[in-house]
């Protein structure tokens, strides 16, 4: 019995996938891939070379976590700043003439000794550009977009960032095109500090809340992680 | 859809290991600034909406989007939206070369230094008109449709079936369905809060998470 | 500003992966891997070559599907055994001698005018093997084990299977140690034949619900699909 | 848990491609065949349950899962399973012999060929005597817990949260969350009908899921 299975050896030895895809073979050069769309898209007149360089330069020197490290250090240290900046983002983070795509709609979310804020995106990887610039690789990839709803603490404990069990994590995730701010505590022993000064303690990571603000005399690093 | 971009709650899914923040690049090579440039740049075109370049990107068979890197995954979407636009062909992303010496009709929207300043600080604001009157007040309790659309969805899978409450109404937004299908309308968009516990159970104690949901998305709880 | 994040170039031209596993990396080959895990168990005394030699051989030659076959032909000709079949499946199957791993519980589904049977197992690969042998290669690979649930219609049509609108698609998923075999429907003309006449007629296929049995005359092939 | 074995429903998964039934080979290739034997022979040893080594292979990336071939996850299973169990260690799988002279003890229980035949007819029934009476009877409503648990779990997400009805109870079958962590012992297991429209809308008329559900995965609905 079972006639119709046997007598086809077809042993050919190597891997025998029906997918439309064969998932052994290496994906193709992002750099080669990279360079015939720019190629073609600048053949077309669908994009424009000079507008790509200053682009990129654009996201490299001009928008980044300083910007929201000088919108939490305003905060610090204007009560009426901070309070605008709770009850209309936007607005307030316009003021500082930090503007445009990926900041459109913002919600600044306060830490506070009782609650601790969480941002990210699961569904992709919605960031507040106009305040962090682009997003580090980290936040892009699927351990984090995974893990950050269900085991926040896991999470936060491999950026070396342990909370109090009585502490309320809160995680944003960042599904609508509302982008979420953390706001962290401002560190003990910085009293009297100018802005600027404060400024330097704001890491990038406590505005996305996997870190808390730095301390006086701590270093900005990632060692814990 | 279901797709692996709705990572939320995946299990063995790895370790974070997070390169230290004073040490990361912005781009980790030069065809991830490019790869970067020319889908924001290509965005301005017009010819499609984020919810749509989105949809693009999900689509891939789940091997491919999860292990391509993340530009990777820009440059697949790009690649579909252009084809779909029929902007370019199949033979001419192969080749990298246009097969053709028309310009399409899109390339007077081709964004150029001239204009990038503006565009970039302008941005693209979601808000919209309201198409339908919100049926939700903060404090009301939702429940998350537990539906499995084939088209584009932001109502994550790991909390549909779930009920919350509305936080904060944050007026008319473009509803993302139907924007990945080239409809452009606003939608009451809510900001909901889920305990960590409902979700993930009791393990999750002091952990509470607050999700973006559309009107349509909820039921009255 | 922004200036933590520029001039760090790190070109290097090549991929960047901050996962575990580099999936760019082309997997083990399986046959070495084969290997090295059956010598290793050999070694260690957990398994005996001669009883892999035999288990390989009683799948390829004793155990497939005109096993199941034989059970529908029976059903088709003797009303007794039909309802025993639908009433208590583990003991009437058991009763023909087709024993044994993955046939311990048993339930047979019969197609209708009414309603068409289909089983899957979305989350392995669970299949009756005392009655039909080894599953085939797409039962166990993922778009089969996806689309079976959320879109049996359009799977069907794929094997070039399409019902009436009207026919009612009950879809098994497999979730337990419950086994599922389904009956088809008796082809058309053939009145008067034996058992043995009409096994040749009840495909593997048919017997998972992706596709009828064969009308009289018809070849068994995959032509469709 | 949940993770990329939980396919029910996924999209953009790509197209069936069946291989015709009259020339599908059992195996494709000798390695297939050694890896479905070894398998199979070593679950014999007693040393995992079905369970535990379906979530062995689970557990994997869903990279790897995925882009792998189906005996590829059976290895790569295995590997884990005699890993965790004490049998082997990484550098013997990894040079595919072994370091120490002395046998395992569950090299005892080594399936042999005097043994084969009967190991193979006798199966593992899955039925047990019941701990817990069953709470449902025929005709129940049943809503299906909205859970995510790490573990391993028998329950699919694409039905958890739907309300279906109980079409028969099967009596009392090994528990799998918990023999898989080698815990053994029976629960009460029903056969459960939902609606396809309830789980994928409308376009799902006229068809119905029957899914095996244990008790414990249920609520009344």
């Amino acid at each position: 019995m079972a006639d119709t299975e046997k007598n086809h050896p077809h042993d050919a030895g190597h891997h025998h996938h029906h997918h439309d895809q064969n998932f052994t073979d290496p994906p193709p050069d992002p750099a080669l891939r990279a360079m015939a769309l720019e190629s073609l898209l600048v053949e077309k007149g669908l994009v424009d070379p000079a507008a790509l360089n200053q682009l990129i330069e654009t996201y490299e020197t001009k928008v980044g976590p300083r910007n929201g490290a000088k919108v939490v250090a305003q905060a610090w240290t204007d009560p009426d700043f901070h309070d605008w900046l709770k009850k209309d983002a936007t607005a307030a983070i316009h003021s500082m003439d930090f503007t445009g795509r990926q900041g459109e709609h913002m919600r600044v979310v306060e830490n506070t000794d009782a609650v601790h804020n969480l941002v990210v995106c699961t569904l992709c990887s919605c960031y507040p550009w106009a305040v962090l610039g682009l997003p580090p690789t980290w936040y892009k990839a699927a351990p984090y977009r995974a893990r950050a709803v269900s085991e926040p603490r896991a999470v936060l404990e491999e950026f070396g960032t342990t909370l109090p069990d009585d502490v309320e994590i809160r995680v944003w995730d960042s599904t609508s095109e509302m982008r979420y701010l953390v706001l962290p505590q401002r560190p003990e022993g910085t009293e009297g500090w100018s802005a600027e000064e404060l400024a330097a303690l704001v890491t990038r990571n406590s505005m996305i809340g996997v870190e808390t603000a730095l301390a006086p005399g701590q270093s900005k690093s990632g060692d814990a992680a | 859809m279901n797709g692996a971009h709705d990572l939320g709650g995946t299990q063995s899914i790895g370790a974070i290991n997070p390169e230290a923040e004073t040490e990361e690049p912005l781009f980790h090579s030069e065809w991830e600034r490019r790869a970067f440039a020319v889908t924001v740049a290509t965005g301005a075109l017009g010819q499609w909406s984020i919810d749509r370049s989105r949809f693009a990107r999900e689509r891939q068979h789940p091997v491919d989007y999860l292990r391509n890197s993340y530009y990777e995954n820009w440059m697949a979407g790009l690649e579909t939206l252009l084809l779909e636009a029929g902007l370019v062909t199949a033979e001419e992303l192969k080749a990298g070369k246009s097969m053709t010496s028309e310009k399409p009709a899109a390339s007077q929207n081709c964004l150029t230094l001239e204009k990038l300043e503006s565009v970039l600080k302008a941005g693209s604001p979601a808000d919209r008109p309201e198409s339908t009157p919100p049926r939700f007040t903060v404090g009301d309790r939702v429940r998350v449709k537990l539906v499995n659309p084939k088209g584009h969805i932001r109502s994550p899978r790991y909390v549909r079936g779930h009920v919350g409450v509305v936080q904060e109404f944050y007026g008319s937004h473009i509803f993302p369905d139907r924007s990945a299908e080239g409809d452009i309308f606003g939608a009451p968009l809510y900001n909901v809060r889920f305990e960590g516990r409902d979700l993930w159970g009791d393990s999750a104690e002091s952990q509470a998470l607050y999700i973006d949901l559309w009107d349509s998305y909820l039921d009255p709880a």
